[in-house]
């Protein structure tokens, strides 16, 4: 019987939320070729754009896969080699980040930036009264970062909250500390701090731990990594919430589309998963001891 | 290793084979073998095509490295200038759309203009290791992380997308070809002869392969020096160029991440090769073969299901390791 | 009678299929000075390497107070008292010259370096040596004779119980190299055994007691040096007899033009003000003491040095000169006096060596290897370079034909006027008659030569006029009769001369 | 006759001030003036600590990759062994807590395990370039990504957090100090200090020097260069060893990010410092420097919000390409 290709492309874990997705596609992949036996899962990691679009050739013309699941480290570069997928006649599911051209997909699974953004500032606002003094840690810079921040910007506008500086921390826990020691230097009065990720996150935390300024600020971290969602489910006065944006969206994306391979299951065609704001009260749900992120 | 000042005539054992000349090109034989054991599909021209094609980008900038390398200098920054000439390519392309309409003229314009880029970028950072008298290491660690961060800010910290219009006509330079070889390879093939006939057939080869082994012997036999170490700069810059030429109809776009690393590739490359870091040998078809094997190491890996993808690096690095250090095997027994 | 101290029997070395040594027996005595002779490429280099551990015997056998030694490496050969000077020199440019003259055997108090003391024995070696240069200078600055000097201090400063010098004079003026010879026949009145070889066969006359003499790698003959004349050294290294060594002199034509005139050359820290004409057909010898700065005027002249005044006129035209691609476009050549450092790439084959200056000569476009090849051939000829094979890296060249190829790598810009700065440095009798000759009918066909040369012989014998030099200025330009030793000396050492010895070392002490 | 001797004045043209030599330490004192005028926060104690302290681990990796570098090599590796080395440190200290306690010992054992990952590290790099007679550049590529993909491996992707108990056990060692100098900034001194004495008091130090300058030279002095070249990879990897040691408190964390790019600033900080790329000289103090230098950039562009955040980079650049044009103010003049 032929076995039934199901290619996954994604970014390496170069960074905490990238290895959190790692993690998850491969337990995806364990769990998907014991379920279903005549399924063959292959994942391949990509540093770079270029990269991942290498990636999808090698997939169709070697490994001759059947569906892709693909996370686009970005999404106009990696539209036309999805494409190119789609017309050598292959099922295509794309997570997370979205293609310029969206008629390509069958299947779209995505997390929300904008609505991430938003959901923060909201937050934010109606924490801090809707005044007082805040930085803002950025990622790396891309379309994901510009669209969180953008939405964000938009959200506090009008509002008295003050954005004192603004510096990139590449999704970083080392950069996070870093540009937090520095902000703390150079600004007597921080109110709080969007740190947009849970890794700078962690960072920032520490650098705020070692001037002994908890009591002045909170942060507002992204994404659902266990230990933070762990420290709001103890109700840590510095991190009172975390906004979800899981990396397990990719094995969702993986679980669909191979039950439609496999089973002919039908499907909707679009996901998305809601940036869910995490509090106290709603933790315990979000909670994942074992997952490595 | 530098040159034994005094090398024994072992060294170069006249009768037989000699492995340190041909260690690349057996390396790389070896590493299609594996290829083929670890799938047969391996060998289709689908894929030796894809394959071939995907080296172009870091194939033509290694060769342009080959001669800075052979100079005795280094340069960091060519991954970041191909991304500020992407980008900035894109960037007057799209404005011309408006004015221009989209064709062929407004191409031609934008591979003018990444040409102007990489001749004037090669000049800075020639000129700065020359008249400056600084490490081409320092130098071009700077003006990596200038070329980096302009291009994120002419992005705004996002992508910068070709005008699909231009982006159609544009497309088949990447993805077209002449008798099933695609436009890159051909272009490739065409860097590493000229690349080739430079290195080995004219006086600017010999020269930088004299600077690279004494810059003092080489000014007492009346070369210009600075000039000689500048073109190889500026001949480095218009590799970049011509790369982003054939680069950006790919993806039709450029981001602060394009071009990462491509540094590290476009060395390891050259080294692999059997090009000496410390300069005064280099080697084109070496380079070749080295960006060839560096692609085909990643495509192995994507060849097998069979390993956890963490792992990736740790195949690359043995391979790597593994491969020159078969190629050295004869120096190893001296 | 007593064991020799050192001895080598039947020592023959291959290099890959070559063999360059066959079967050679060589013995060094307690307190005896032994000459090693040959032309060039004889294997003198290659078996004095051997006997010090640098290089292993092929076959044969090397041994210490009767006792036979395998050198394992250069380290068991030290420990046994064996010490080598390099006819190359052997120094980390990048090091000081107390690092270089202590490398590998550091003095040490606990853990940690005696700088003090190393600093002090250096000093004390140099002074020995009465070398004026600074231990903490870096090899790098240092000029050759310098860095032969520093070889030589390095070798005095380890305990010596057999020292091999190769060739230590070549690079050395006479006042030097009186000093090496008063410390050489202490060593000997002390029992050291050396073993030394010089081109220069007044040298090995005065100063040994035996002769060996190699030729093609063969044992020829081990003479006391008592029954031997110079004559008869050299008719043993190079089969004939050896008929007058320096061509009658053909003086240029009275009216013959100036094809070079320097007027008041400044290089800043070595020369102030000279000023000379060269005239078409002649052969000016430039003499001086050490730090004479005749080098440096050379090299101010031809753009290698920084210059901060002065004019050139060639052929009585001003000529700006800025680098020296400017100098060979007007027809002038120069020989380095450093032709490892400055001369000759020594990885790279003999064949781009040769061609490298005057690469544009071979093709407009691409260089044409054919005629490269064909040049070289022609080159090999000519200067008679004895090498086996031509694709070998220069490196492997004796020091000899290195030379000559470095003497054919400046003729190949066919200058009008050549600059040639210690140009028979480590050649043997027979081939320096060779060169004399070239030289000479160089000149006699209308070429002018700027002839810069420690060898005071080769200055009289070829010169025509001789320019003095003392501290960086001009003390005199003698002609005619006046070319002669005791002459250029009073000028050289500032007992004649139209400078003050006060103003000679303001000169310089000025920068 | 005697010979003329000339005064020592002529010996050193640039006599006076030699600005090659104090360098580093003027493009230092500039930047901390850049820093003071830019915000006078800049000065405050709290902010020299933090950067200081810092400072630290480029800086104690620096200070052995002044030695690879001055013997004539280079280690890629070093930022992928800091991130392995973390994370083993960090899997065995959990490990051992369910046995033996969060407790000192538990500690203890993490770091030597730290330790003996680092010399093993060193020993590999180091026999491979020595043994297998390969470009360091090459050999220390690959073990980067071996030791990357390993760290990731054993992460499972993800990040390895410390287990708590012995976090707060071990904090101090990062966040802690005596008379208000951190232990890291403390660990930096006596590591450059030992450093120095190694480079300057030393045979291994000039040993590594003399190798740099000429392989062959060396190895006609009776040096094992081998050895020296040996020991100078394992010293390397010693230091991260160390810099590992006062990182893990820091954050209790290690992932495939962790000390990414840090052989990049390592090899930029040794040549700021004025260690030569092709080795034959090196200076532990310059590498200092160095190391603080490229930490004041970050501090000083972070202390300021005159500039878009996007031209970091560029900034960075030019500030590293005009402080080193100036300290080689001499050389150009010569
Ligand atoms: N490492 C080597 N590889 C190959 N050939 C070599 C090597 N070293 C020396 N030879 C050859 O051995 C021969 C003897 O060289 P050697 O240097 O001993 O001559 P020499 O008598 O010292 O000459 P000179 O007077 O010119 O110094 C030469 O033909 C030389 O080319
Ligand atoms: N004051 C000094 N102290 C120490 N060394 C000196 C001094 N002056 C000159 N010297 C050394 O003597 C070397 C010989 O000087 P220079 O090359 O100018 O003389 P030259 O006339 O060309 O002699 P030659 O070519 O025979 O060496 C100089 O290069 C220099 O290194
Ligand atoms: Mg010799
Ligand atoms: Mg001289």
């Amino acid at each position: 019987q032929q076995k039934i290709k199901m290619g996954v492309s994604i970014p390496a874990a170069t960074h905490g939320w990238a290895g959190g997705l790692n993690w998850h596609a491969q337990q995806a992949e364990k769990r998907l070729e014991k379920q279903y036996p005549n399924l063959d899962v292959v994942i391949v990691t990509a540093r770079d754009v270029g990269r991942q679009a290498n990636d999808l050739e090698d997939l169709v013309s070697v490994q001759r896969i059947d569906a892709l699941v693909i996370l686009p480290f970005e999404s106009a570069p990696m539209t036309d080699p999805v494409r190119a997928v789609k017309q050598a006649g292959k099922f295509v599911t794309v997570v997370d980040r979205g293609l310029t051209d969206p008629s390509i997909q069958d299947l779209y699974v995505a997390g929300n930036n904008p609505q991430m953004g938003e959901v923060s500032a909201r937050f934010m606002k109606e924490k801090m009264g809707g005044k007082g003094d805040i930085v803002v840690l950025r990622g790396i810079p891309t379309v994901i970062d510009n669209q969180r921040v953008d939405a964000f910007m938009k959200e506090i506008e009008g509002t008295q909250i003050k954005v004192l500086g603004m510096q990139y921390a590449n999704w970083n826990r080392d950069d996070g500390f870093k540009v937090m020691q520095d902000f703390l230097s150079r600004f007597p009065k921080i109110d709080a701090v969007w740190a947009q990720d849970d890794d700078i996150a962690l960072g920032v935390i520490e650098a705020v731990k070692q001037a002994g300024r908890e009591k002045e600020m909170f942060i507002l971290g992204g994404a659902g990594m266990k230990d933070m969602i762990k420290r709001v489910m103890d109700k840590d006065v510095l991190v009172p919430a975390d906004v979800l944006y899981p990396p397990a969206m990719i094995a969702e994306a993986m679980e669909i589309t191979a039950r439609h391979l496999v089973e002919k299951a039908p499907i909707q065609k679009e996901y998305i998963i809601e940036a869910t704001l995490v509090t106290p009260e709603n933790a315990a749900k979000y909670y994942y001891p074992d997952s490595p992120f | 290793m530098t040159p034994s000042v005094m090398p024994e005539a072992a060294r170069k054992p006249s009768s037989g084979f000699d492995l340190k000349l041909y260690g690349p090109f057996l390396a790389l034989a070896a590493l299609i073998v594996l290829g083929t054991i670890v799938n047969p599909v391996f060998l289709s021209p689908g894929n030796i095509g894809n394959v071939l094609t995907r080296t172009a980008f870091i194939g033509i900038i290694a060769v342009g490295a080959t001669f800075v390398i052979t100079a005795g200098g280094i340069d960091l920054s060519v991954g970041s200038l191909a991304a500020f000439a992407s980008g900035v390519m894109i960037v007057v392309m799209n404005a011309l759309v408006g004015s221009m309409g989209a064709g062929l003229p407004v191409i031609l314009i934008g591979v003018l203009v990444a040409l102007g880029l990489g001749l004037a970028a090669g000049l800075v950072n020639g000129l700065l290791v020359t008249k400056g008298r600084m490490e081409a290491f320092i130098v071009t660690l700077g003006t990596m992380g200038i070329f980096r961060s302009l291009v994120t800010y002419i992005a705004d910290g996002g992508t910068l997308s070709l005008n699909s219009e231009i982006r159609t006509i544009y497309r088949p330079v990447y993805y077209g070809g002449v008798f099933g070889i695609s436009y890159p390879i051909l272009a490739f093939a065409v860097v590493a002869l000229i690349g080739a006939l430079i290195m080995y057939r004219t006086r600017f080869g010999r020269y930088c392969a004299a600077i690279g082994s004494s810059e003092d012997v080489a000014r007492y036999s009346a070369i210009n020096v600075d000039r000689v170490k500048l073109l190889a700069f500026v001949l480095q810059g218009i590799c970049v160029a011509i790369a982003v030429v054939i680069y950006v109809p790919r993806l039709g776009s450029a981001s602060a991440t394009t071009g990462l690393l491509w540094e590290l590739e476009a060395i390891a490359a050259v080294i692999i090769g059997g090009t000496m870091l410390k300069g005064g040998y280099g080697r084109i078809w070496g380079t070749v073969v080295g960006a060839v094997m560096l692609t085909l190491i990643d495509n192995i890996l994507n060849l097998t299901g069979a390993i956890s993808v963490y792992l990736n690096g740790t195949i690359q690095g043995v391979i790597i390791i593994v491969a020159v250090l078969l190629q050295r095997g004869t120096v190893a027994r001296r | 009678m007593a064991e020799p101290l050192l001895a080598a029997f039947g020592v023959t070395k291959s290099f890959g299929p070559v063999e360059v040594l066959h079967g050679v027996d060589f013995t060094v005595r307690h307190g005896e000075v032994h000459a090693l002779v040959g032309e060039n490429g004889a294997g003198k280099s290659t078996l004095m390497k051997i006997l010090s551990g640098f290089h292993q015997p092929t076959s044969g056998a090397v041994r210490v107070d009767g006792r036979p030694v395998s050198f394992s490496g250069i380290g068991a050969a030290e420990a046994a008292g064996v010490v080598l000077i390099h006819q190359e020199f052997n120094l980390a440019e990048h090091l000081t010259v107390e690092e270089n003259i202590f490398l590998g055997r550091e003095l040490r108090r606990g853990p940690f370096l005696d700088k003090r003391a190393m600093r002090e024995r250096s000093r004390a070696v140099l002074a020995e040596l009465e070398c004026p240069v600074d231990p903490r200078a870096r090899v790098r600055d240092l000029a050759v004779s310098e860095r032969q000097m520093v070889e030589i201090a390095k070798a005095m400063s380890r305990e010596v119980r057999v020292l091999i010098m190769d060739e230590p004079t070549a690079v050395l003026t006479g006042t030097e190299s009186a000093v090496l010879f008063g410390l050489i026949r202490r060593l000997r009145e002390q029992g050291v055994g050396i073993v030394y070889t010089s081109h220069k066969l007044d040298e090995v006359r005065a100063i040994t007691d035996r002769v060996t003499v190699l030729r093609d790698g063969h044992h020829i003959a081990t003479r006391p040096t008592a029954e031997l004349t110079e004559d008869g050294i050299a008719q043993l290294m190079v089969g004939r007899a050896i008929s007058d060594l320096f061509p009658a002199k053909t003086p240029p034509a009275p009216d013959a033009p100036m094809v070079l005139e320097a007027r008041g050359i400044d290089v800043p820290g070595w020369v102030r003000g000279a000023g000379f004409d060269l005239r078409r057909g002649e052969i000016l010898g430039f003499a001086g003491l050490i730090g004479a700065g005749r080098t440096e005027l050379a090299e101010g002249l031809l753009g290698l040095r920084r210059r901060t005044a002065g004019t050139l006129f060639r052929n009585g035209e001003p000529l700006r000169v800025r680098r020296l691609e400017d100098a060979v476009a007007a027809g002038i050549a120069y020989l380095t006096e450093d032709r490892k450092g400055k001369g000759l790439l020594l990885a790279k084959g003999l064949q781009p060596n040769l061609t490298l200056l005057a690469l544009d000569r071979y093709g407009r476009v691409f260089v044409d290897e054919r005629r490269e090849a064909a040049a070289l051939e022609r080159a090999v000829t000519e200067f008679d370079i004895r090498v086996r094979t031509l694709d070998v890296p220069v490196g492997s060249l004796s020091g000899g034909n290195q030379q000559k190829l470095l003497l054919a790598k400046t003729m190949q810009v066919d200058p009008e006027i050549l600059i040639v700065d210690e140009p028979t440095r480590g050649i043997d009798i027979g081939t320096k008659q060779q060169i004399y000759q070239f030289l000479h009918e160089f000149a006699r066909r209308g070429g002018s030569v700027m002839l810069i040369s420690s060898e005071m012989p080769e200055i009289i014998g070829l010169s025509h006029r001789v320019v003095v030099m003392r501290s960086g200025v001009v003390t005199g330009i003698l002609e005619g009769d006046e070319v002669e030793e005791g002459e250029i000396v009073r000028y050289a050492t500032g007992l004649k001369g139209f400078t003050s010895k006060g103003d000679a070392h303001d000169a310089v002490g000025h920068a």
